[in-house]
């Protein structure tokens, strides 16, 4: 936000420039760049195993990128090395930045020594400060949108696969973050609920939020977004607008992936 | 026979029990500075950084492998020897008194912290990486992941391992009898003695630290069935 | 002056010392002690230390000196020093009445032989038995009671407590078969344990004990607790 | 520093060596079989087994190791002796000796303690994981033996390495019933010399060298399957 | 097969009759009967919460049911109570039932003590009997049918979410068993991947297995199943082959729930 006032156009809410990242052998992203403003909806597609979450963890650097930035709000994460391993340079700073990100995992990630209920007020009382009483009355509210409100008071482990997932959603919209990292919040939703969270995610995209979702529901990915990019063995394959990607792409490999995905129908 | 166990001398009623107290006191407080050192030292062994996990390492395995008996007699005898030799050539002539208590307690409490470190480090590496990512996703600092997310989730599988240590450290106090403490099995085996009843008193030490036990024992499974609330059992 | 502290051993060794449940401390060591001090007008405090930790305890200045039954020995010498002996009593092999003991064979004829460890009569056996076996015990009662279940055959130990034990009804079933011959390893008899570097209380303390011999302090705290002469060799 | 008398009771320290080995070999092996059971009979085990598992793991984690050799020594031992049967029969010679007495109160105490820690690593196995077993048909046992235990272990191994050490400073205490171990050996030095520091740093070193051992080879079991850690 | 002799027709694969299930006072499954031959595949949609785990999870008596029959290849299994809780009769007729049937979690429950590999052959290996060596070859074309024979010495932990999926199944068809159970076993799928997962399915089918398999994409459950159910609230709502349903269902929750369904396209 203050840098606004130094240039001139706003920085993008979420940069990345030229990442790269290995696991041991394994080069997962071989050089990604991807631009975001307020109120952007980025969707990754892409094969299993073709690097989506690794790259949405670069963001918040629960993976730390051996090569590239990463800029949220304009400000660069510094990043420095130590003993050959990529480490960010500022903790404080990555904390700090990461109280602006929200994420909901592909595993969800539940606390389970907490309900439902707790885990939504966790981070918004505990790291932001909101008062008990207010950070319970919204995420009543919250639970209430996505449908989880009875079971506010139950622990994680005796929910079903679906509640867990909207658990976890109702924890990310908790924190009111700037940029939300959804990776496949839609994997165990019935269909009626998909369309909630295409609904909820609209809306905060109207709110000026950005977000960048990984989906394997390429309906959901034209419906929902902005800006859609294709990644394939760790590089951007296509992307661009969700009608470019899907309907007049130029890459044989993308068309090849969205013709199977159409393939049941 | 019961006779023995008066309250008031002649009977050895009143000294066990007071011997009970301070056997209590004693445990309490090292065990108090073993938990932080523990937490310490799992902290530092899984920091990445191999100069805290390599320090670590020294104070687990060094720690836990030489006899308190040693590090209590060094601690008090030489440790004094050694801090009035310093306050001397510092300029400060006099002597220093290390007091029995507290070098009983500072030692019990080093060693209690390397086996704790252990326990932690384990039961650390027990919660499924994903509940940690998920604060640090949330901005969460260290201090508050370990307070709110870590401990929390580590307590269900530590649990049995501090309780384990609790119990040992209880019957551990009575190594530092050496530097004159009159804890409970010192107590009893004077009475022994003394009194030459060597069966009848160790039974009646015996039950005693078993009634202790026994009081803890259900401290803990209260707090066991608090932390497990959240998890089925398998 | 700062009152004598004066170490004893914490484990009880009657009849030389003891301690009641009040944690007051009696027996032949306890007066002597505070004899040694009335002796040379200082005040004392008794001061319980484990057995294990007396000597260090001494050096590093816990305690001041040590009335605890302890033999004047070489090997301690080289870590303090002692006064004269205020008592002294041979070792004694005890076993049940049937069993023959031969003193004279390095395996003492086969016989499995228990001891208190620490003690001068565990120095000298196994210096003088290296082929025997031995078994050391944390107390002397223990001894006794191991060599009632037969667990072991004979015993050696201080000759004064010995003929006491075999007064007792737990005992009686046993007999004092012999006594161990002079050596080095009994040393010079029982002493004070003092400093290297305190050679002034050194003299103080071996002028009182020579005053209690002469004034028959000595003989009349003795008779309360042993019928013979415990300090041995006097014409 | 004086370590002249080294050469001297050499001996006596190998043998007391020795004789730690076979305590800490024998009683952690056995009592590590005893602990499973014990701790199986407590997590998955009926009303009546559970109550005596947990009798017996709080009596014996209630009670001194001290009083508990004594008691068994002295107390049954000395029993023993008085049935002229066992006094002169053929195994009297291994039932008066107090290394056995020893083994056998330390294998009690060993399984009391691990079998408390392995039984929280029950606990900690996450439930999916079991019932993915026994959606395959497996057998109790076997799920135990392929699944349950193995997960078990790995999230106990650090609590059961210090249980190892302790057992392994736990052994002097064998001195009670007559059983001369290194710790035994050094003080039999100590008592004999006079020199309060040297005799125990010695055992020192070998007990930091033991221990040394015993972390590094709990270390290499735990390495066996990689994990992801955070803090 | 042996009550084939018995019996004019032939007993079906899976029977189920008049299901309940409660958890303390919320009641998940009020009477749910299901009737599965050699060679049906069933598909189970409903909503998140509706029960359809809970379902499956009966069949293979991994929640033991408070009433009702199961029966599995004509075999019922025998049901009793114990202080007030429903358990089976006999564990050892439930083990070997289990044996014969396989199932794949809407969790994965991979075992992260073993390698892919390690998982895959655990079960043949080690309650089937099946020598090693030929347990690892079946595994490695398993693996490489579901395109993960690269990862087959990698741990559970260092997997992508979609990869663990394909272990899972990997090590559900690793059993060939008669019945397989499958619960959501595409949701961490890419379309490509699904129309693997698809083609494997419809040739279990064709070798004359039976699955059962609770499904959010409904385009998969239309293509694949010879049956359809529609659980809500605990009952089954809706049933019949693929067409009935989603074509003319009578139910008007049932056209609800596909309406949604479809919306985003
Ligand atoms: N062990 C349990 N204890 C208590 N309640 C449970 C337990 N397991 C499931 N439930 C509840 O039972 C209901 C049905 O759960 P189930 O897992 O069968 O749903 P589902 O149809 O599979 O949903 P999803 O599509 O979200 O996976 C849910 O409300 C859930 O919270
Ligand atoms: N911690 C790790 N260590 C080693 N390899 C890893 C690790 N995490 C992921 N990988 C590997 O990196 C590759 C990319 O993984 P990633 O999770 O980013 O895939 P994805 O695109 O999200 O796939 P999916 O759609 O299946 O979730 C995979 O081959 C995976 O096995
Ligand atoms: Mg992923
Ligand atoms: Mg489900």
């Amino acid at each position: 936000m203050q840098q606004a006032n130094e240039t001139e156009t706003k920085a993008p809410a979420v940069a990345v420039d030229d990442l790269h990242k290995s696991f041991g052998e394994l080069e997962v992203l071989k050089g990604i760049s991807l631009s975001a403003r307020d109120g952007d909806v980025v969707s990754i597609i892409g094969a299993s195993g073709s690097g989506k979450s690794t790259f949405l963890r670069c963001i918040n650097l629960l993976e730390v990128p051996d090569r590239g930035r990463i800029a949220i709000n304009g400000e660069e994460i510094r990043l420095t090395e130590r003993r050959g391993e990529p480490v960010p340079a500022d903790r404080r700073q990555v904390e700090r930045i990461r109280t602006r990100l929200a994420m909901v995992f592909q595993s969800f990630n539940l606390w389970p020594h907490m309900t439902v209920l707790g885990n939504v007020i966790e981070a918004p009382v505990h790291v932001l400060g909101v008062p008990r009483k207010e950070a319970v009355e919204q995420a009543e509210e919250l639970l209430g949108r996505v449908g989880l409100y009875e079971k506010r008071d139950a622990y994680p482990a005796f929910l079903s696969g679906g509640q867990c997932q909207r658990a976890a959603i109702a924890r990310a919209l908790a924190v009111q973050p700037d940029v939300m990292l959804f990776d496949e919040p839609t994997s165990a939703l019935d269909p009626e609920l998909v369309g909630e969270v295409l609904k909820v995610i609209q809306s905060l995209a109207e709110e000026g939020r950005t977000m960048i979702l990984v989906t394997h529901e390429m309906a959901f990915a034209r419906d929902v977004s902005t800006h859609v990019m294709f990644l394939h063995e760790g590089l951007v394959e296509e992307e661009g607008a969700p009608d470019k990607v899907f309907r007049q792409t130029s890459s044989e490999r993308c068309r090849a992936f969205l013709s199977r995905a159409s393939h049941p129908q | 026979m019961l006779d023995l166990l008066q309250l008031t001398p002649p009977g050895w009623g009143g000294a066990l029990l007071r011997g009970a107290l301070l056997t209590l006191q004693i445990a309490l407080l090292s065990y108090a500075i073993g938990l932080a050192l523990g937490l310490l030292g799992a902290a530092a062994k899984l920091s990445g950084s191999p100069v805290l996990a390599g320090a670590g390492e020294v104070y687990t395995t060094l720690v836990r492998a030489v006899p308190e008996l040693l590090l209590i007699i060094l601690l008090f005898y030489g440790g004094s020897t050694m801090l009035e030799m310093a306050l001397i050539a510092l300029g400060f002539p006099g002597a220093v008194q290390v007091s029995g208590f507290a070098a009983a307690i500072a030692v019990l409490g080093v060693v209690q912290g390397a086996y704790q470190t252990e326990v932690i480090r384990g039961a650390i590496e027990a919660i499924p990486v994903g509940q940690i990512e998920a604060a640090r996703a949330f901005g969460m600092s260290p201090s508050l992941r370990l307070r709110r997310i870590v401990i929390p989730a580590l307590l269900p599988i530590a649990l049995p391992g501090f309780a384990n240590l609790w119990l040992i450290l209880l019957k551990d106090t009575a190594l530092i009898s050496i530097v004159g403490i009159s804890e409970l099995l010192y107590v009893g085996k004077q009475a022994a003695g003394a009194t030459r009843h060597y069966f009848f008193f160790y039974c009646v030490v015996g039950a005693i630290y078993l009634a202790m036990t026994l009081v803890s024992n259900g401290a803990f499974r209260l707090i066991e069935r608090r932390v497990r609330r959240g998890i089925p059992a398998a | 002056q700062e009152p004598l502290k004066v170490g004893v051993a914490a484990e009880p060794y009657p009849p030389f010392s003891s301690v009641d449940s009040a944690g007051n401390w009696s027996g032949f060591d306890i007066e002597i002690g505070q004899a040694i001090c009335e002796e040379m007008g200082r005040e004392c405090v008794t001061t319980p230390v484990a057995w294990d930790g007396i000597i260090p305890a001494l050096t590093s200045g816990k305690i001041d000196m040590i009335v605890g039954s302890m033999s004047i020995t070489e090997e301690r010498q080289k870590v303090i020093d002692f006064s004269d002996r205020y008592y002294y009593t041979p070792a004694a092999f005890v076993a049940p009445a049937p069993v023959e003991v031969d003193t004279d064979s390095a395996d003492l004829g086969g016989l499995v032989l228990g001891v208190q460890s620490g003690t001068t009569s565990a120095a000298y056996v196994r210096k003088a038995y290296p082929d025997a076996e031995i078994k050391l015990y944390n107390t002397q009662d223990e001894v006794n009671a191991d060599l009632a279940a037969g667990r072991i055959d004979v015993m050696l130990a201080d000759q004064a407590a010995m003929v006491e034990y075999v007064k007792t009804p737990e005992g009686s079933q046993f007999e004092v078969k012999a006594v161990a011959p002079e050596d080095e390893a009994f040393g010079e008899g029982i002493g004070v344990g003092l400093r290297k570097e305190d050679d002034d209380l050194q003299a103080d303390v071996n002028d009182a004990i020579a005053a209690l011999l002469e004034s028959g302090r000595y003989d009349e705290i003795a008779g309360q607790y042993f019928e013979f002469d415990i300090y041995g060799g006097r014409e | 520093m004086d370590f002249d008398w080294l050469p001297r009771y050499w001996p006596l320290l190998v043998e007391g060596f020795w004789r730690t080995l076979w305590l800490v070999a024998l009683s952690g092996v056995f009592g590590f079989l005893l602990a499973i059971p014990v701790a199986l009979a407590q997590v998955a085990g009926g009303r009546i087994l559970a109550g005596l598992s947990r009798a017996f793991t709080t009596t014996i984690r209630g009670t001194p190791l001290l009083v508990q050799l004594y008691l068994v020594y002295y107390g049954l031992g000395s029993l023993m002796a008085d049935i002229p049967a066992i006094r002169y029969g053929p195994l009297w010679p291994y039932l008066r000796d107090g290394f056995w007495y020893a083994t056998f109160a330390f294998t009690i105490s060993v399984a009391a303690y691990q079998g408390e820690i392995i039984r929280g690593g029950l606990l900690a196995v996450p439930r999916g994981e079991i019932e993915a077993a026994r959606a395959f048909g497996m057998r109790r046992s076997r799920i135990l033996r392929r699944i349950w235990l193995p997960r078990a272990l790995q999230v106990s191994l650090p609590a059961l390495s210090g249980e190892a050490i302790l057992l392994l400073k736990s052994t002097p205490l064998a001195a009670t019933v007559t059983v001369i171990d290194l710790f035994g050996a050094a003080n039999v030095v100590r008592s004999e010399t006079f020199l309060t520091y040297e005799p125990l740093l010695f055992v020192a070193a070998v007990y930091v060298l033991c221990a040394f051992v015993i972390a590094v080879a709990f270390r290499l079991i735990e390495r066996r399957v990689p994990s992801r850690r955070g803090l």
